[in-house]
């Protein structure tokens, strides 16, 4: 009977999509994964390690993001058009992977990462599956998140001249997201807490600046900061 | 209602079945569960009070007081742990975990803390449990702390320190703090890889989150510290050699 | 600079997508306010009123309909591949929609509307916009909710042939849901829900059969709709 | 140093525990699903199919079953004294066994499943593995809950003995859990359910007995299967 | 100073209307406590008490409502303009104070009280000091809330007709609700609930259809209500 | 830190004096507490003993269940009120209320369950007070029994008699149900006027809520019973006599 | 029929400040929209721009913000009495207007914008449509909460003499607070906050005076705006 | 009937103990302003005024609230027994009220304000309605909690022997808190802020000494009182 037929297509169709999404589902965890490992890695920069001796595993861990997220694009790629209709089940695991790429580019180049070099770096090149953008600006307010910890830690490390550079780069970025107009969700709530981030930073600054601390530190004290004064 | 038909009959020796077996269940573990919460609850509350005692260091009476903490704590083995040991004896460790965790959790909480004062270290699960083997009987499976009544424990252990490092800040122990500082980073960098792939994973995930708040509390005394000592570096050492910094003992 | 080139262009995607959106919700808005309506107009068949009285409102609001989802289908037009970035602005509305013709579809036809019947009773043929298959569940599920209540009206009205037929119904349709390996979600929940109905239903059509009511009212009322008793 | 050495050991153990869980949980899904074939074929019996082709399906899959539940023990066997670590993960699935287990046990012997019984139906005879008699006990309440529906069914299916048959068992049951010492929990709730599943079979008897149906009933239509009325 | 005079003046002012609203929470309190009483009285009609007895208290109670929202309009009286800044104080006090106008009316009527008798019932004739709709619509919805209970206890008691009475009653209330486009506020869910309500009483208006009961009731059995069949 | 300054000392004269009060406080009243809390969490469980034997009842065996309960209830007083009798004895029942109130309200419930099903009627608060007079040493203030705690037990028990009422028309016993009705919804409409006043007014609130609930749970099951009934009154009482309506022991 | 004839009224009723609460809204979206901008804009007094450049974007905005409460007062001009009906749609976004303005006002005037002063500036002449008073005390909580912010980066960027002078204003600023008696709600609790920015602006004159920079700063960094330190 | 006559009674009961709690809120808001006004006046001292001249209010409150708390007496020595009953409605303001008294103590005598001392400035000599300890403690943990603020206004005011002697104050009373064995409540948690408030007196101390501002300071500013910087 039709009622049957219909029936069965639909479950021909659902087990389709369902096992597509445990496979997704797989990807994903591997990328939260590694994420994490680049994570625990990269808070070693908290300890005043230098940053090459920080940066090695975390680099090695970017060809693994990058053959991960080569296998999400070839399982998208089956299904054209759809990617937005999986793309939950690896939106968070984006955003940290991309907070953490941001935040190592940062401190390799005192720039912030552009969304085309966060495509590049995690080998997404093709138009059918990219970095969706609210992702990577959703990642760049995490990785704002991490900054007061950083600027502190650099500080009592005797690095008196991080919290200007950090207070200068979150600053611009802070104005650039205020040019965006952004609807009152996830991102949005994420951006209202960079302010806070902001605040910190500055209250270091002052710290740092009132006590004429700026002056002494650049030329005294590098201890701890392998290629950044 | 005496009737004689035989599921009725076939029911009650299932009954009377259940009196090895339910009545087994009802009675001895259902009773065996409630004096096990209630010996674990005294754990906890013993626990909590060497705990307690560790707070009460200061510059001057470290030895004494840690003295004091490790006889308590060889007390909550030797009283409340055997205590709790002898209910588990011979039954299903894993299936009464519940009741028993909370207070097992707290006795690690407790013997971290006094071991690392001490030592500086992370006492580890092996230790612990080699140091509770001598409480069983010989006869039957030792209680072991699990994995993860252990890590669960040491994720409270980060909260401890934090007061511990304010306090050892206010007090002028200045290298002690940053000593629980590079210990407290390094549990939560470790933790961090494990705690996705516990059993309870989302209490661990909370308890991550106030682990990290622990943790920047910490480095932000730190921090304030260091700026102020720092200010005047380049004096110090020459007219005010024995000025420790932030230290409360030069008053009057 | 790169940075601001950059916030410059996604401010235009923002934008984009937001306006995109606004028009979304607004189409999705009207056809929630025409099933309102729709809606309204079938509850008087729980009073007894005769199905063509019934139906003539109901079926002119599915030009209306027809006319939404061609502005919707337009609109989606614009953004290929982006279909199911955008379907959960219209999603909860379409089941609504679903359920609503399909019960009207029972009552004509004492058969399930099939899914490619509502998309094309929706004017839905293009491939780029189609009736979404959990949404056709899930309107199917919404609809069998209503059917215990329909069934006891019926059967105080005195058509007591009712519940046999709507019970036959109920079943097989059950049944058919029950071949899906539904995934542990929305759906899922609704169609467990369904077996409440089912059972319901059961209970009515034993009610009218364990008093012999089924004879007598096959004879005597065989429209069931004469007026409110 | 030592700290790290005992970190990585834990990590090894935890993946350890968390792939065996991984194993479980894939046997608990297929025992889920093939519970849920076992009710979908049980389900007829609501449409007064005969016994025996109802049974045939669902015999076949306690066969399937066994070799699950065997597959379970045989993990479990890898960690002596680990089975209530691991038994959340399979608990609720064992109760629906159970449940339907005892349903067609009672279909077929009129008496209730016992719990040595139901541990052999599904092969596990040893020490180690057994059923836990909490779960039995709920997979018994989780049946009583169906027994209303299948009166209903029955009764308007012509077979007018049944109520009375399953009154006597139902009141026989409830009166024997009475007997435990329940404690104030999940199985007790459950339990309490089980009075109004018995004050429905009662109804139902009593709509039956009044009118008399009971003496009509058992002569003419002993099996009660004449396909749907 | 200009800044210390302003803050004296907002004292004034604040104060002022510190006042004015503590003595509206004590007329509402009032309000409250009455209708509290009232409410009680009025629960006596489940016990099947005439409907002269269970009136006695409560409308005795009228007179005392009138004289609170008097005092209330008294006070607003002092403030033109602002009965919406303190509308808030007592709205949750109307609700129910028309909810059991409201019932008695039906009981009393069989019909709907309506805005302007609800405004009159109250003594509020007065243009600057009404009933508001919102807070009148959502008193209804409150009243329909305790129809089943009534229905179902009437029945209990052998009034037979109830159900058809209140079910019509209901039918067209709901009806009269559904024309209006509610907001998406705590009215829309209030009246969303009345579907509950109307499906109860349908329920019970089928058990009592389907039992032929309607019929005998009406003859036979007039005890325990007073004014009413 | 043996300074001589007035201050520390006045402060440690202070800390003496805490010895006889502090202390007082936290080594008495809190392990006072401690001892309350454990004695009401014992009523707590023998009273829900109590209420689970009286729904043990059934057609037949009423006194006998009755019997039981009633000796049962006894015990809890003599063994375990008593105890904490003995525990607040001198104290000040306000100050430890929180402490003992879930036991006391769990024994209202089970005494006035009790009293209902032997004498139909509410066992009122004096009684209650009355029973427990001579536990006390006569030269301290008794334990009463608060209006707050009896009326929190009563709502409560409202809950245990739709229970009962529904057991009671599943075994046929449908005047027993209506009369449970009947005074449920006296309870319920005299607590309705009562708990706005009370000093846990939100509380109660929730529980009138439920109690509502209750309520028409057993409205609704004597309203299916009724119209069941009702359907062949007219046949009934002169075909089949001794059928009475939905009881079991017909079967068989 | 009466009670169709009511409801009838009752939906024109509703539709009508339906409609009028979406005009509110939409023009409340633009005041938040035209506030937004004018907050991005003056955030630049952080980074030490001087004062005309700043506030050349944010007093073009304040001819926006004129023409939008002109429209607001002209809709509710068309409800007499209702002000308060409405006013929650506008609060918040009136809130944070008067804090920008308030802060613009302690910029160029070192002194407390007064209440009249407010309502003025946004050409809010008429009775009838007034700054609310409460709505105003919150904005200059809201005012508050930014000083320590200010303060802090005014000193980094050498200005040290303006601690004091904020300190000054806000001392007094509380003082006068603290003569009201605030009900225990939104304010009051906004209120309560305000100690803490003083608190911090002590801190920050302390830090200043200790170092003895009051002294240098007044001489050579007057302005204390030389750009970016 | 006697339950109706009991629980007339209980209402009665209540209404009467609901009175009085009436009256004992009356009085304790009228604590809570009198503190109020006794902290508004207090706060003078952070700018410096001399301590005479911020006292001469603050004592005459003091005699309001020896009033106060007599009333309190009063009304509870009607209900003897029950002083704990309603304790919890005049906590939080005697908590209040305690730190006040133990500031002004300490500023005039530089000594802790012992319990009895408390009660005797509080006229609470009678046993029956004493201080409860816990809430003299928790006064104690709120006068710590502005001594930090105290600190830096009286250093930014050249007061600069101040630091030295609250630090040993409070030294003093940490380690006397200490030497309690306090429960895990809200006391405890009080208890724990005390320790940033001892860091932050520390802090300042530091300051102060290391620019060897004691020496100077005792001798030119001894009063600390010249008024604002
Ligand atoms: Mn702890
Ligand atoms: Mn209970």
């Amino acid at each position: 009977r039709s009622l049957e037929k219909q029936f069965q297509e639909f479950r021909h169709q659902l087990d389709d999509s369902g096992s597509l999404r445990e496979r997704i589902r797989s990807v994903a965890a591997d990328i939260e994964s590694a994420a994490r490992v680049m994570h625990s890695s990269l808070l070693l920069i908290h300890q005043s390690r230098s940053i090459p001796e920080v940066f090695k595993k975390a680099k090695a861990l970017i060809g693994v993001l990058i053959e991960l997220y080569g296998k999400l694009a070839e399982i998208m790629g089956e299904r054209p058009g759809q990617y937005y209709r999986y793309h939950g089940d690896w939106r968070s695991e984006t955003q940290t992977v991309v907070s953490l790429l941001a935040f190592m580019h940062w401190l390799e180049t005192e720039s912030l990462l552009l969304h085309a070099e966060a495509e590049e770096k995690l080998g997404l090149k093709s138009l059918e599956f990219g970095l969706d953008i609210e992702d990577y600006l959703v990642g760049i307010c995490f990785m704002s998140n991490d900054l007061p910890r950083y600027v502190v830690n650099q500080v009592t490390a005797g690095n008196y001249d991080c919290p200007r550079k950090v207070l200068k780069f979150l600053t611009d970025v802070h104005a650039a997201f205020r040019m965006l107009n952004l609807r009152n969700d996830f991102l949005r709530k994420k951006f209202d807490g960079m302010k806070y981030d902001l605040r910190r930073v500055e209250e270091v600054h002052y710290d740092v600046k009132i006590r004429g601390l700026t002056m002494k530190g650049n030329s005294t004290e590098k201890q701890g900061n392998g290629g950044r004064s | 209602d005496s009737d004689p038909n035989p599921m009725r009959n076939a029911f009650s020796k299932y009954a009377s079945y259940l009196n090895d077996l339910v009545l087994f269940l009802s009675v001895l573990v259902n009773e065996k569960r409630e004096r096990v919460v209630k010996a674990s609850r005294d754990v906890t509350m013993n626990s909590k009070k060497v705990i307690f005692q560790v707070h009460r260091i200061s510059k001057n009476n470290k030895e004494e007081v840690l003295e004091k903490a490790e006889k308590d704590l060889a007390a909550v083995v030797d009283q409340y742990i055997s205590r709790l040991v002898k209910e588990l004896q011979g039954t299903d460790f894993w299936k009464l975990r519940r009741a028993y965790s909370p207070g097992v959790q707290e006795y690690v909480e407790a013997a971290t803390l006094c071991n690392f004062c001490k030592t500086g270290a992370l006492l580890n699960l092996d230790q612990i449990n080699a140091s509770l083997r001598p409480l069983s009987d010989p006869s039957v499976e030792p209680l072991q702390i699990n994995v993860l009544d252990y890590l669960l424990g040491l994720a409270d252990l980060t909260g401890e320190l934090m007061r511990l490092a304010i306090g050892r800040i206010s007090d002028g122990e200045l290298e002690f703090a940053q000593k629980i500082c590079s210990f407290v980073r390094e549990i939560h960098r470790e933790l961090m890889l494990i705690a996705p792939k516990m059993d309870d994973a989302s209490d661990m995930k909370t308890k991550m989150d106030v682990m990290l708040q622990s943790v920047m509390k910490i480095e932000n005394a730190c921090f304030s510290v260091h700026v102020r000592g720092s200010e005047y570096i380049p004096f110090l050492g020459s007219e005010d050699t024995n000025f420790s910094l932030l230290g409360v003992p030069e008053i009057e």
